[in-house]
């Protein structure tokens, strides 16, 4: 069971990888749900996503020191991102929150780096094992493919295999550059 | 980070070479997917908050304002335990093995606070009584050894975890006697329907060493103790539904009941103030106040919310202190701004609206304080994922603290004060 | 395991039978939950129970045919009920929805027959084994006692033993006449 | 009733014998407790809707507007598939042994309809895809012989169960073809990501026979069909984000790809009509009418959710009606004057407001028709829980349908027409 998740990873980074597609979301329904939750269900004693565009945030030079605000959904790593951000839910914006452990499948988008202005490969790595954090819904999808188009999906609940399906929240982790060829 | 993940990554990165190009001295360094937080040594003013419908507990940090994590509980399982010494919490649970149906499985799970996940869980018989009580469904031997597990069927009766060993002991069978709080290292304390209390003592290796039930106190027919008890040292107080408080002095060997007093003064009496709540009670143990949520209702109001908190000093008797409650959860008038602006309709109407009329307090159904040396005065209402907090000396309101839940229940602030809250 | 339950229910109903009380209600805590499901949770677009007061719904002088609307929070069999109507959830006043199971451990009350001026033990039994039906909350709980007060206490989800501790509904069985004795 | 049903009654009356007068012949008669509502034959205008908050779909009876019963799904399994024979429904769920955590354990329920309880289950590989696609993540042989649940690891494959014998026969691998539909006793359709089809075809014993591959028929990259096909008799009509329909008759024995055609006139482009939404196809059979949920919106809109209903002749390919969709909630206007007065601070006072102010309609997301000779049209909105009912034919609005639930996902209408749905 754990190889056959293992070479599923290997493929699946394979296919992201020869896919990298700008500001595409995934899971939207996940956050769907989110809103229902932190929005509606609660309504009107519960906080929501800042959703709305804000003065672009800034990047980081050094990532010890990051400029911009994790906690906002317009800070520059979260371009294609689709979910509730972990740094509202106990974790950071690279770091899951404290028992959760992160998915290694993902989707990977490329957001460029208002401070150097780089384009920076981002994987959007998603929280599992406990249950929707249900903070900070942050929906930044263009480029939404159907279910069979898996690496441009944002119906796929992405916490597969070893770390279970129960989704809490999302991260964005600076893999590389992406090169201009 | 896990070796699954240490590889996963290298096959990322090994993959995407290809189209990453090679790092100059400017570049973000990549980063390493994988890492989970982990967190500080637990904060006086940090606080679980449980949501019945999200079936979770939330871990906040009263100063900041922000959510540290979570806990995923099962089915009404509203408190957790809290070792003493403040490096484990403990969860009972029921689980069934097809969500609602099938075999139901009853665990106490053993949770490292810093990391909020289990290490451990020890499988108890699944007879844990389900309902939705903050506190007397478990409770922790004054020494962290042992777990005693309330158990109903309706037949009722605990089940003894050695927390040491991480294994279940025994259970004890309890007719006519409900609940269980923690009086000393080996003993354990119910409340009976006649209105009295059984003391359950344990041995070493946790098995019952001897049962003796006290005369009957209180009333149950007339004036019922609550069952959310609290404790002063060795001291737990039962407040019954008139206000009336029943001391009884645990540290002898036989349980010792002091003079009641009451709560409600003539005046406040004709008033119809009464206690009540879903977790109406807290004490501050370093300064011996006890804080209690009060309103004006008629009979069987016990469970009606509290407007006020009414702070009193247990030595004196005297109350010290009226606090009128603030509503919990206006504290999103700051993000009003882009409030709602993404949903859906109609909650995109409903919250200008809301802001606009809905001034009326919905009454506040629980209460906590901090045990440290500036606590905080925590209030919460069951509608609704916000809880406001107070500076539990002053009264002054401070702040509001989103949960990012559906609904408040118990409220928990184990550390601090050198000890974990009864 | 069962035979313990068998045990349990017997001390239950011989408990139960000795305190007959009228008017008491239980598990106000799951209609609570209820009201933040169908009310406040998915307002506005749910139903909700009629909990205000009406003309009195008469009994019913033959069973079969009832007269008096089951479905009505006031019908005269519900004057000591707490929780979702099982005739809102698929069942009837006195018989579980589809699929779900009848818990044997109840809260028993006393409520008159407007018909025939009678007053009539009725059990309240909770149906188990599926999640909150979350339709017609009925709460007329008077005399509540805490938990330790078991036979009197609406804290208590009254789905236990056999059946499960899953609540979905409650039915009103009339058990017989009480006497004056 | 169970015989254990019966002990604990028989105990009942004979405690309560001492409380109860002897019964005179104007008493009502005790009644049995124990007793569950076994439901009639199905009838065509009843229908499943699912809500992904509270995991369960209800049962609804759309003319009475009443509530049958409900199942409860387990975590995110949002179609459930009905036998043509009409005695049986399958769902494919999928448990953890500690709610969210522990084993994962995929099994595919077997409900009798008329008890709407689980009558056995079968355990299969814990790979099902996990999303809330209304169709697509399984599909029931045109014989009801065997069921398909497509998985996804990322790798994908189908799992494939003998219903008859009630057990897991074969994992068939699928590489780069994604969901399943039934075309056949012994066939399944997936859709590749190259814009091809897949077909695999089982033997009698359920096992893999041979699995075909089309020419690509669609660009996934610039118009790719939705996952949310509908049949018309032995042809499956895939939809395009830009309203493209592609045939495809399966009665012989390779695939046949029909002429494509659009629902959306150059005007209606122009005025940048698009299809879309969750569930936003339906045929009925019997008149061949297809039924498309309709929005004004940008690229990318393709899930948003729809205002009008188009409805198009299958044969002329001609769109013969409108409708316009009325709001699926103010239904509960009827019981305003009851509406929240019970409720805590501060629902109490949103619901007049929202009668008041709230008109504009919330979008609708999912959409069904019955099978019948007077079919109904229902439309529902993800946000609440009350669907529309119209006449299918007519367009005229019937009536609203509580479903008890805080969301509204996939609906489904299975009995009638002869047959279930696709």
């Amino acid at each position: 069971m754990w190889r056959d998740d293992q070479n599923a990873v290997d493929r699946w980074v394979a296919r992201a990888a020869r896919d990298l597609a700008r500001r595409t979301s995934r899971r939207s329904f996940l956050t769907r749900l989110g809103v229902l939750l932190v929005g509606g269900a609660t309504l009107p004693l519960l906080p929501v996503a800042r959703a709305e565009p804000r003065a672009q945030a800034a990047g980081e030079p050094d990532p010890n020191t990051p400029l911009g605000d994790p906690k906002d959904c317009e800070y520059w790593r979260y371009c294609a991102i689709d979910g509730f951000l972990s740094s509202c839910c106990g974790g950071t914006h690279n770091a899951c929150p404290p028992g959760t452990e992160m998915s290694m499948t993902t989707w990977i988008g490329t957001c460029r780096n208002p401070t150097d202005g780089k384009d920076y490969v981002i994987s959007y790595n998603d929280c599992c094992g406990k249950d929707l954090c249900g903070r900070c819904t942050c929906m930044r999808h263009e480029g939404d493919r159907p279910v069979y188009y898996a690496t441009r999906s944002n119906d796929i609940n992405w916490c597969m295999g070893k770390v279970g399906v129960i989704y809490n929240s999302t991260v964005a982790v600076v893999i590389g550059v992406a090169s201009d060829t | 980070m896990s070796r699954t993940h240490a590889g996963a990554v290298a096959a990322a990165l090994a993959i995407l070479a290809g189209s990453i190009a090679a790092p100059s001295l400017a570049d973000l360094p990549s980063e390493a997917p994988g890492r989970s937080v982990t967190l500080p040594e637990p904060h006086p003013h940090w606080m679980f908050v449980g949501d019945l419908l999200l079936r979770r507990n939330a871990l906040l940090d009263l100063d900041r304002g922000t959510f540290l994590g979570m806990v995923s509980t099962g089915f009404l399982s509203p408190a957790a335990l809290f070792a003493r010494a403040g490096g484990e919490f403990y969860l009972p649970e029921t689980h069934y093995s097809r969500g609602s149906r099938g075999t139901r499985t009853d665990v106490v799970t053993i949770y490292r606070t810093r990391e909020l996940a289990p290490v451990a869980e020890v499988e108890i018989p699944p007879k844990r009584a389900v309902n939705v009580l903050p506190v007397g469904n478990a409770a922790i031997s004054d020494d962290d050894r042992f777990l005693a597990v309330f158990n109903m069927t309706p037949a009722t009766s605990l089940s003894i975890v050695d927390l040491q060993q991480r294994r279940f002991v025994q259970e004890i069978a309890t007719p006519g006697c409900s609940l269980v709080y923690s009086a000393g290292p080996r003993r354990f304390l119910m409340i009976c329907s006649n209105g009295s209390l059984q003391s359950v003592r344990l041995d070493e290796s946790g098995r019952e060493a001897g049962v003796e039930r006290t005369r009957s106190f209180f009333d149950p027919e007339l004036d019922p103790v609550t069952e959310k008890a609290v404790r002063f040292g060795s001291r737990w107080l039962f407040v019954s539904f008139e206000g009336n408080v029943h001391p009884v002095e645990t540290s002898g060997d036989a349980l010792e009941f002091g003079e009641p007093w009451s709560l409600i003064s003539p005046d406040d009496r004709a008033d119809s103030w009464k206690v009540g709540g879903t977790q109406h009670l807290a004490i501050h143990q370093a300064t011996g106040r006890l804080y209690s949520l009060m309103h004006q209702g008629g009979n069987d109001s016990h469970k009606d919310p509290g407007s006020e908190v009414w702070i009193y000093d247990l030595d004196s008797r005297e109350r010290v202190q009226r606090i009128r409650l603030a509503h919990p959860g206006l504290s999103f008038m700051s993000e009003t701004v882009e409030f709602g602006q993404t949903w859906a309709w109609p909650f995109r109407g409903i919250w200008p609206f809301a802001l606009d009329h809905l001034v009326p307090n919905p009454g506040l159904n629980s209460l906590q304080v901090t045990q440290d040396d500036e606590p905080l005065l925590v209030t919460g209402s069951q509608i609704g994922g916000s809880v406001a907090v107070y500076d539990a000396l002053t009264g002054e309101l401070l702040r509001r603290v989103p949960t990012g839940g559906m609904t408040t229940h118990t409220l928990q602030a184990p550390w601090g004060g050198g000890e974990a809250q009864p």
